[in-house]
């Protein structure tokens, strides 16, 4: 079943090439339906999963590579299942959205699909080398998204996503190799690898894997000060890719986070937590600040993602080295993956939302707006929502995810939690001052005519900022299913 | 000091002095013709080694060598009978430096080794020897050599043959253009660099 | 003598000479059939030498490996050679002396599976002069175009050179140790080695290193990719050096790990190589020439598998399988170069996606397996490579080999970025059948081997070099 | 007359043939360079077959292996010089200077 | 059950919201319905013990329950509001009108949730819900960019102060593994004390408290019944509550009550001296909020947390009808500056209602409102005379400001404008509010205070003849100073240093404490002086002052000019300290985060860019070993090989 969530957008994908000369707008109905399958099958996968059963579900395999002991391998527990969930709802969204395709809209969706299918493996692969697969090519498809349908300097800016991530993904497919090569017989069974922990006492080797896998998805988190490749991506991204990009490929390093050096090797992630949760808070602090002189709406918001990663990172750094208090690691931890899932949704309808700016404007300039709430209050109000969501408003989804981290952290590094709530200060003044920016005061004449949100456009946001509602509302439904992943003590057995 | 030493001597001189020479006179043919001394003089220091047969092989093939060579120079370059000096070197400081770098590396080497010790029996058949091992042992290496040399010759015929049995063999050795009947794509020397 | 056991050689041989007598008496029209000749004779070879794989033996007195590396590097040959003739009869068309070019192609073939096979110094050093001399004769084959004559030239300056410094070191070898077979030098070498001794190895090396293209004689790689006929340049840059990568590998598996110390200077070429040929790479607006150099630091990422050849298992089977990776996705790369009629300024492949949008996709296959993207061969190879020398010891050559990977993926975008985001320039005319053929084909190989990797792998697995 | 004396002559018939072949701008001047080096080799082969392989004839072989090298290489070098002479009138290596960079 | 207490108004707003353009009848209906409801359930849930929980996750739980004393703000929270959102629905602005009641109405629901949370988490919740409310409210208008910018300042104070309940509930999931107020009883050092610091900062934040104060004025840009609510019963009400909710808790901490005390004297005083100097007459009751939630402070802080809700309930009734009277007078007036006012004769009924609120603010008996501040001071009196003292100096400046605003204000001098009667609903809602304010009367009965003491489950602190009459002494004297400086000074407070000392402080409590208690003392000497002079009713007595001798009334003028020219100097000078100190925050803030922006990020790119920088670089020098010349290449292949050779030789 997960092995189908996987493979049908990609075969949407190749359907789409092969779809001769049909209208545009037949086309994205065709990606929107190759994209609600996945869906429909995870939400499939969820009706099935059991939060007190084994900790790997719906778990699916077929050998591939035998000799090398790779194989095909899928399955979820409850944190792969949650981000997964999130991404296919988010790339349902993005698809949906009615975006310039530059009259090449073939294109531009079955690339489209074939990221969903590579993001959903990333999530739903049991095996490394998978993992590692979907991880290279997600960059294939991103690059493609933003260097075609980008604007701006698109090509630089695709180019150095791609030179930069890639950078960190060799990184991590080194500490990938430093990991397995020491199993015998060679296995890249995440299970396994779980359960076995290589690397326990073989001191230097695990701290270089650890750095190994710390650079490359502190990178593609990305993580200060490995993150300059993300304001340009970001800036140049149609917004319907950016909202991919942040919603969906950053979880990439921090799901990573969590599923490789977390689980396969706590014992030395424990040891080397401190610098990764203090890089974390400066992460926080940097992304939060550096977004506040921003005036670039885009950018701003990109500055954002530094800042929320933090968070999820310092969850995941305070969770590996709260060894022995078990209610703060699972706290801190299941704070991360809720905001993977808050941010994914919240940073995409917002990027969805500057993606509307641009299509309506050309302008990102925060300047060059003002008094649009006259013209346009239905973005308006989406856009207010959304901020607050982002900024962490009790009753929205970051808010949840913000807590526990900070909560959990607290127990373990009382005084980077103390540092690290500076930055819900400082996002509440940036995120509220781009609002009043965008949408109070007086109106130019020239946006006399601005738009307002078409019915499909309310609609994805509609869907979006929903879910952020029912997160913060009432987040049992989503907490079940996560703690489910963040029960079991890393490395047992 | 016997007799042969002072040959090998002698000869091992003549060939480092006129191989020196090469590249000291003005005119190719006379440099081919140094070479070719050179060559004689190590033929010759093989006869002495007991290798007659190798020996008198290098002195035939080279001397039918240079002159193929010397011929080359009349045919073609542009100072025949070197009747006009001419030296064409470049950076020759550094080369020189390379060579002396060479042959000190070289003799530091030989004169740090333990070298091998185990001279030829000289009753031994060395002729047949060698006919033996090229058509036995080393029957492959033969061949392949043999091989070479075929395509070699294809190859040297192809390069410098100038006719072929339709006309001018060069004529349409070129690139297929970018766009029929126009030119093949890349840089040429006129272009500049 | 054992002559079956040189049977893919011989039906080969025997292919090349009938090809130049049949040259010799049909109209120059039909020169073209020399290529299917020459498929049905590389066919022919395959078969014969795919009946000698899992051999392990050395026959011809020593003289010539049959084991799994020499077995599966001549299968490789003949592949890539086999896509070297179906890209030519469009390229070569107006060549008066289009036949004997399939003659010379065959012969270089030779040299390289002679190159691969080679147990013996003697053999080693014909082997190579087999492979260049042939190699100089198809780098100029294009006697009036000034580019090719000269790539032609400076491929045999340095390959003379190169070749004059193989043999002092073999004859140094050879004379030190007093044999010339692996087989008999394999024992007498230990310890640390006299200083002629390490002398004659580092002139072999050059040698040998002269055939991979790697530092410090790498030169000729660009100036053939760029001058050289495009189907002979997609030859010479990945068959010689097959042979000559399992010819270094064997040569580097003489030496006891605790003797000599050539497997940190191979890891040093190895270095080098790549990093020489990704930074020369970078800023490259002559896309064969571009190739040319990703070629030369192709060869660096060879050299980190010969490296650890004695100290991991997994050495030998990641060359070859690197190698497979390699030469299906440069073949390719190549194969677009020719089809698109060997249009060569990056800025000629602007747009090419909306003009030609498989030949675009087909480049970019190939790129994109040349760095390294998974799931394409490229990438199959590399983690093997990785694992190789990881496993051998030497974690940081894969350090510095993922960083060059990085270098390498900013040059090979320079013209994917070009192809795909940059407007088009009007319509690119193509070759033909022929060369379409193998842009067919390369995508599905490379992403064929890439995805079946399982066969491969477990083929390779137990490839052993002899002695 | 030992096998050190003999290698030293080699020796200097290489060091010689590499200032030639380092030196000469002429393609035939520089092709000397290496026939010379490569008369050292001969000269070396020799030498080792006659006082230190004990009359083995590889050592022999060796010496015809390097002459056959000689041969190849020239031939086809002169093949070389004659198509390059006739394309782009250039004999020395400065002429030929397209390729590059 | 108790959820619902929050859920009611939460969901009213979403109706009103949903409603869209319906009638004013119809928003005002609706929301009257809802509150009436939420107190009908609150006073329900009072009487029967009602409780809530919601399980998030294991570790998540959001508890609900209801004490005395929250119980009382519960049930304070909806009477409150009836009255503004009736005003509110009733005279505001027909443009987003639906709007303001739905976010109005959310107010509500976030103070309520606030209420009866009965741990850190729900606590947060609701404290944040309200806190974004305010924003949305004092932005209401957001045509005019200046109302949103001060929501912007209003919101990111007050989520300053947030921080410190986000540093508490950590601390106390640190310390006991849940967020319930339960645990924090008895907990050690030093998590109490870090607990206690979050709370009592996001306490004094909320409730305009030093150094935060100023946030409250520009919430003033906000509609009139959104200051109203604001500052009567939600939002500056939540700072209190919640320390008089776990005061009990968190005594332990030593130094906890002497903070609170010394925070709430220092924003007491000041906060009196501001308003007293204050023209705007909403500023001018924002400034005496800050005031009374000073003294409510001093009673938590002096150990009695039921006379702190009490004053705070009397508190939310006058203040309540004296913004919307300041909103009417506004209104009518077409500006909020007080000297443009004096509309006694244009509104008597609404000059009379809100007369009662500013006797009640005044702190005159029998208003209930007296008796609370009276019973402030006593607690006062329980921890020491001088602080006692203090709370009566704060009680006179309460009192002086008060009679300035009403004079000023509904004052009858000045040219009766075009009368005409006030609409209904004003009036009902002013007359409600005021029959609130008398109904607290009741208090001066000992039996009826009694039952609140039980009620509240407080002690009532025993309370002095001598400080109560020293108390109310110091509250004629307020009057009288008050009366004076609207007759005499009407402008003061609009140009000038005093408009500076008017526009406020902000700045690090211990300055400003340390500031204002000078300027207390002169303006208490001037005070003094007319005193003596002048003891007759008000009218009477500003005639008495201005015939008294040259002399005396030169002293007199150059003691108030004295003291409005030389301390509001100082207080120009903290002005601009504060201005500096918070504007100077955030710009430099700003500057901060420009610099990261460019230098920074210059330098965290310089990684990447510098490291391809190089490479592209060592690319043109690496082409530049391909020179195209043979001669080169053999240059190059000799010294590899001797490089080779070299190396192989070094390692053998």
């Amino acid at each position: 079943m997960l092995t189908l969530a996987i493979f049908l957008p990609l075969l949407g994908a190749l359907a789409l090439v092969a779809l001769p000369g049909a209208a545009e707008a037949r086309l994205r109905q065709v990606a929107v339906a190759a994209a609600a399958l996945p869906l429909l099958l995870l939400l499939a996968a969820w009706w099935r999963f059991d939060p007190a059963g084994p900790a790997f579900q719906s778990v699916a395999e077929a050998p591939w590579v035998p000799s090398l002991g790779v194989a095909w391998r899928v399955g979820v527990d409850g944190i792969a299942l949650a981000v997964a969930l999130m991404s296919a709802v988010l790339f349902l969204a993005a698809i949906a959205w009615p975006a310039e395709t530059k009259g090449r809209a073939r294109q531009y969706y079955a690339w489209f699909l074939f990221l969903e299918g590579t993001s959903l493996g990333v999530f739903l692969t049991l095996d490394l080398l998978v993992f590692y697969v979907f991880f290279d090519l997600s960059l294939v498809g991103m690059y493609f998204l933003i260097g075609r349908w980008g604007h701006g300097d698109a090509g630089r800016s695709a180019l150095k996503f791609f030179v930069y991530t890639l950078a960190g993904s060799l990184a991590i497919l080194l500490a990938i190799l430093g990991l397995v090569l020491v199993t015998e017989p060679l296995t890249f069974d995440m299970r396994r690898l779980i359960a076995s922990q290589p690397l326990a006492g073989l001191d230097p080797r695990a701290g270089l894997v650890l750095l190994g896998f710390v650079i490359g998805f502190g990178i593609k988190t990305p993580l200060f000060p490995l993150h300059t490749w993300l304001p340009p991506a970001h800036v140049d991204a149609p917004g319907p890719a950016s909202a991919i990009l942040a919603g969906v490929l950053l979880k990439m390093g921090t799901y990573g986070l969590i599923r490789l050096p977390f689980s396969m090797m706590s014992e030395t992630f424990a040891r080397h937590a401190l610098p990764l949760a203090i890089l974390a808070v400066v992460s926080i602090l940097w992304g939060a600040l550096v977004a506040f002189a921003q005036r670039d709406l885009k950018r701003r918001i990109a500055y954002t993602s530094v800042n929320h990663m933090g968070y999820a990172v310092l969850g995941i750094a305070a969770a590996g080295a709260a060894a022995g208090n078990e209610a703060a690691r699972q706290l801190a931890l299941t704070g991360a993956v809720v905001e993977m899932v808050a941010h994914g949704l919240i940073t995409g309808s917002l990027f969805l939302i500057a993606g509307a700016f641009w299509q309506r404007a050309r302008d990102y300039d925060l300047q060059a707006y003002g008094g649009l709430a006259r013209v346009a209050p239905r973005l308006a109000v989406a856009t207010i929502l959304a901020a607050f969501a982002s900024l962490g408003l009790p009753g929205l989804a970051g808010f949840v995810a913000e807590f526990q981290i900070f909560a959990g952290t607290f127990a373990v590094y009382p005084w980077l939690a103390a540092i690290g709530i500076l930055g819900i200060l400082v996002t509440a003044a940036l995120f509220l001052q781009m609002v009043q920016q965008l949408f109070f005061g007086d109106l130019p004449a020239r946006w006399q005519g601005f738009p307002d949100l078409g019915r499909v456009e309310i609609l994805v946001l509609a869907l979006l900022l929903l879910l952020v509602v029912a997160i913060g509302v009432y987040p049992a439904w989503l907490l079940t299913l996560v703690e489910a992943g963040t029960a079991a003590p890393a490395g047992a057995g | 000091m016997e007799l042969k030493d002072l040959a090998f001597l002698a000869l091992a001189a003549a060939a480092a002095w006129t191989g020196w020479r090469v590249f000291r006179t003005d005119s190719m043919v006379r440099a081919s013709f140094a070479l070719m001394l050179s060559f004689i003089a190590v033929g010759a220091i093989m006869l002495l080694l007991a290798a007659p047969y190798i020996g008198i092989a290098t002195v035939f093939m080279m001397a039918v060598e240079m002159m193929v060579m010397a011929l080359f120079m009349v045919m073609f370059m542009m100072n025949p009978a070197g009747l006009n000096p001419m030296r064409m070197v470049h950076q020759n400081g550094l080369a020189a430096a390379a060579g002396a770098g060479t042959f000190a590396a070289l003799t530091a080497a030989i004169l740090l080794s333990d070298l091998p010790a185990d001279p030829v029996d000289p009753a031994r058949p060395v002729i047949h020897d060698l006919g033996i091992e090229l058509l036995g042992k080393s029957m492959l290496i033969f061949e392949t050599a043999g091989i070479t040399l075929l395509a070699t010759m294809v190859g040297a015929v192809i390069l410098s043959s100038r006719s072929g049995r339709y006309g001018p063999a060069d004529d349409g050795a070129l690139p297929p253009p970018l766009t029929p009947g126009g030119r093949p794509a890349g840089g040429l020397p006129e272009d500049g660099p | 003598m054992p002559v079956g056991d040189i049977l893919p050689e011989i039906a080969l041989i025997l292919t090349a000479v009938a090809i130049l007598l049949i040259a010799a008496f049909i109209g120059q029209e039909d020169h073209w059939l020399a290529a299917p000749l020459a498929l049905a004779g590389i066919a022919v070879a395959a078969a014969l030498c795919a009946g000698q794989i899992g051999r392990a033996e050395l026959t011809f007195s020593g003289v010539w490996a049959l084991d799994g590396a020499s077995g599966w590097a001549r299968l490789l040959i003949l592949a890539a050679t086999a896509a070297t003739v179906l890209l030519s009869p469009g390229w070569m068309r107006s060549d008066r002396r289009h036949g004997e070019y399939y003659t010379v192609l065959l012969f270089s073939a030779l040299g390289a599976m002679a190159l691969a096979g080679a147990a013996d110094l003697m053999q080693l050093v014909m082997g190579v002069l087999l492979s260049s001399v042939t190699g100089y004769t198809l780098a100029a084959y294009h006697r009036n175009w000034p580019l090719s004559v000269e790539a032609g030239m400076k491929f045999f300056l340095v390959g003379a050179f190169a070749n004059a410094l193989l043999v002092i070191g073999a004859t140094l070898l050879a004379g030190l140790l007093g044999q010339t077979g692996y087989a008999e030098m394999a024992p007498l070498i230990a310890g640390r080695g006299s200083p002629l001794l390490l002398l004659g190895l580092t002139f072999t090396v050059v040698g040998i290193a002269f055939k991979l293209a790697a530092v410090p004689a790498h030169s000729w790689m660009p100036d053939v990719a760029e001058g050289a006929p495009a189907p002979a340049a997609a030859f010479l840059t990945v068959v010689p050096k097959i042979g000559a990568a399992v010819a270094l590998a064997r040569l580097v598996d003489l030496f006891p790990v605790d003797s000599v110390a050539i497997r940190p200077l191979v890891a040093v070429l190895a270095v080098a190589t790549m990093t020489l040929g990704n930074l020369a790479a970078i800023w490259q607006d002559d896309v064969r020439r571009l190739i040319g150099w990703s070629s030369v630091s192709q060869s660096g990422y060879a050299l980190m598998a010969v490296c650890v050849v004695g100290l991991s298992a997994a050495a030998v089977p990641a060359l070859l399988f690197f190698l497979l990776g390699y030469a299906a996705a440069n073949l390719t790369a190549f194969a677009v170069v020719v089809h698109l009629r060997g249009r060569t300024a990056l800025g000629d492949y602007a747009g090419l996606a909306e003009a030609r949008p498989w030949a675009a996709l087909a480049l970019t296959l190939a790129f994109l397996s040349l760095v390294g993207i998974p799931p394409l061969a490229g990438f199959v190879g590399k983690l093997t490579l990785f694992r190789a020398v990881i496993d051998g010891g030497y974690a940081w050559l894969a350090a510095v080999a993922a960083a060059n990977t990085v270098v390498s993926l900013f040059y090979y975008l320079r013209v994917i970025g070009s192809i795909y985001l940059r407007p088009s320039g009007g319509p690119a005319m193509s070759l033909g059948r022929w060369s379409a053929i193998v842009t067919w084909l390369g995508p599905a190989a490379i992403l064929g081997i890439g995805l079946f990797a399982e066969a491969g792998l477990a083929a390779f697995a137990g490839s052993e070099l002899l002695p | 007359m030992t096998l050190a004396t003999v290698l030293i002559a080699a020796a200097a018939l290489i060091g010689i043939g590499v200032y030639g072949a380092l030196s000469q701008q002429s393609f035939v001047m520089l092709m000397m360079g290496l026939e010379l080096m490569l008369n050292g080799v001969l000269l070396a082969a020799i030498g080792f077959w006659s006082f230190g392989m004990g009359g083995a004839p590889e050592g022999q072989l060796l010496a015809i292996v390097a002459m056959a090298v000689m041969a190849v290489e020239m031939a086809i070098g002169f093949a070389l010089v004659v198509a390059v002479y006739r394309r782009r009138q250039a004999e020395t290596t400065e002429s030929l200077v397209t390729l590059r960079r | 059950m108790l959820w619902l207490l929050a859920l009611v108004p939460l969901l009213a707003g979403a109706v009103a919201l949903a409603g869209g353009g319906r009638s004013r009848l119809w928003l005002g209906a609706l929301a009257v319905a809802a509150l009436l409801l939420t107190l009908a359930l609150s006073i329900a849930g009072a009487a029967q013990g009602w409780s809530g929980t919601l399980a998030w996750s294991g570790a998540l739980r959001l508890q609900a329950a209801l004490t005395p004393l929250s119980a009382t703000v519960a049930m304070l929270v909806p009477a409150i509001a009836l009255p503004v959102l009736a005003f509110a629905a009733a005279e505001e602005r027909r443009a987003g009108l639906p709007r303001l009641v739905a976010l109005l109405l959310a107010f509500v629901g976030g103070m309520e949730l606030l209420v009866v949370a009965d741990d850190l988490l729900t606590l947060l919740i609701g404290w944040e819900l309200v806190g974004a409310c305010s924003w949305a409210l004092i932005g209401h208008d957001w045509r005019d960019a200046r109302n949103p910018r001060s929501g912007l300042y209003a919101f990111v104070t007050t989520r300053f102060g947030d921080l410190g309940l986000f540093l508490a509930a950590m601390a106390t999931y640190a310390a006991t593994g849940s967020f319930a107020y339960d645990g924090l009883r008895g907990l050690p050092e030093p998590m109490l004390s870090v607990i206690a610091a979050g709370i009592l900062l996001s306490a004094a934040a909320k409730s305009g408290q030093l150094p935060f104060s100023p946030w409250l004025f520009r919430a003033m840009d906000g509609p009139t019944p959104v200051s109203a609510l604001l500052h009567a019963a939600t939002m500056v009400a939540a700072g209190a509550y919640l320390l008089a909710r776990l005061q009990p808790m968190l005594g332990g901490a030593g130094w906890f009550a002497a903070a609170i005390i010394a925070i709430g004297l220092a924003t007491a005083l000041a906060g009196g001296v501001v308003a007293l100097l204050q023209s705007h007459a909403k500023k001018l009751l924002a400034a005496s909020t800050s005031a009374h939630f000073g003294l409510m402070f001093v009673a938590v802080g002096a150990g009695f947390p039921g006379i702190a809700i009490l004053h705070l309930v009397a508190h939310a009734g006058f203040k309540a009808s004296l913004f919307l009277a300041a909103g009417l007078a506004g209104a009518r007036a077409g500006s909020f500056a007080l000297y443009r006012m004096r509309l006694g004769r244009a509104l008597p009924a609404i000059a009379l209602l809100s007369a009662v609120a500013a006797l009640a603010l005044a702190g005159i008996p029998p208003l209930g409102a007296a008796w609370t501040k009276e019973a402030v001071i006593a607690a006062a009196g329980e921890r020491g005379a001088l602080l006692a003292a203090g709370c009566m100096v704060a009680g006179g400046l309460s009192a002086a400001y008060a009679a300035r605003f009403l004079l000023l204000a509904y004052g009858p001098a000045g040219d009766a404008g075009p009368g005409g009667r006030p609409a209904i609903v004003p009036c009902a809602a002013l007359g409600g509010l005021a029959a609130f304010s008398l109904l607290l009367s009741l208090l001066w009965l000992p039996g009826a205070r009694e039952a609140a003491a039980r009620a509240l489950a407080a002690a009532i602190p025993p309370s002095g003849t001598v400080e109560l009459v020293a108390s109310l002494l110091s509250v004629a004297l307020g009057v009288l100073v008050g009366l004076l400086l609207a007759r005499r000074y009407p402008a003061i407070g609009l140009e000038g240093r005093s408009r500076a000392a008017a526009a406020w402080l902000g700045l690090p409590s211990l300055i400003s404490a340390g500031a204002v208690r000078p300027f207390e003392r002169a303006a208490g000497a001037a005070a003094w002086v007319d005193d003596r002079i002048l003891d007759a009713g008000p009218r009477g007595a500003a005639c008495l002052a201005q015939g008294m001798t040259r002399s005396l009334a030169l002293l007199d003028r150059r003691a108030v000019e004295g003291s409005v020219a030389v301390v509001p100097a100082f207080a120009a000078w903290l002005a601009l300290l504060d201005r500096r100190a918070v504007d100077g925050g955030i710009a430099g803030t700003a500057a901060f985060a420009d610099w990261l922006a460019r230098l920074g990020e210059r330098l965290a790119d310089g990684l990447p860019e510098g490291a391809a920088a190089i490479a592209g670089m060592s690319g043109h020098d690496a082409r530049r070993l391909q020179s195209g010349m043979s001669h080169h290449y053999y240059t190059l292949m000799a010294i590899g090989a001797a490089a080779m050779a070299a190396a192989l030789f070094l390692e053998a």
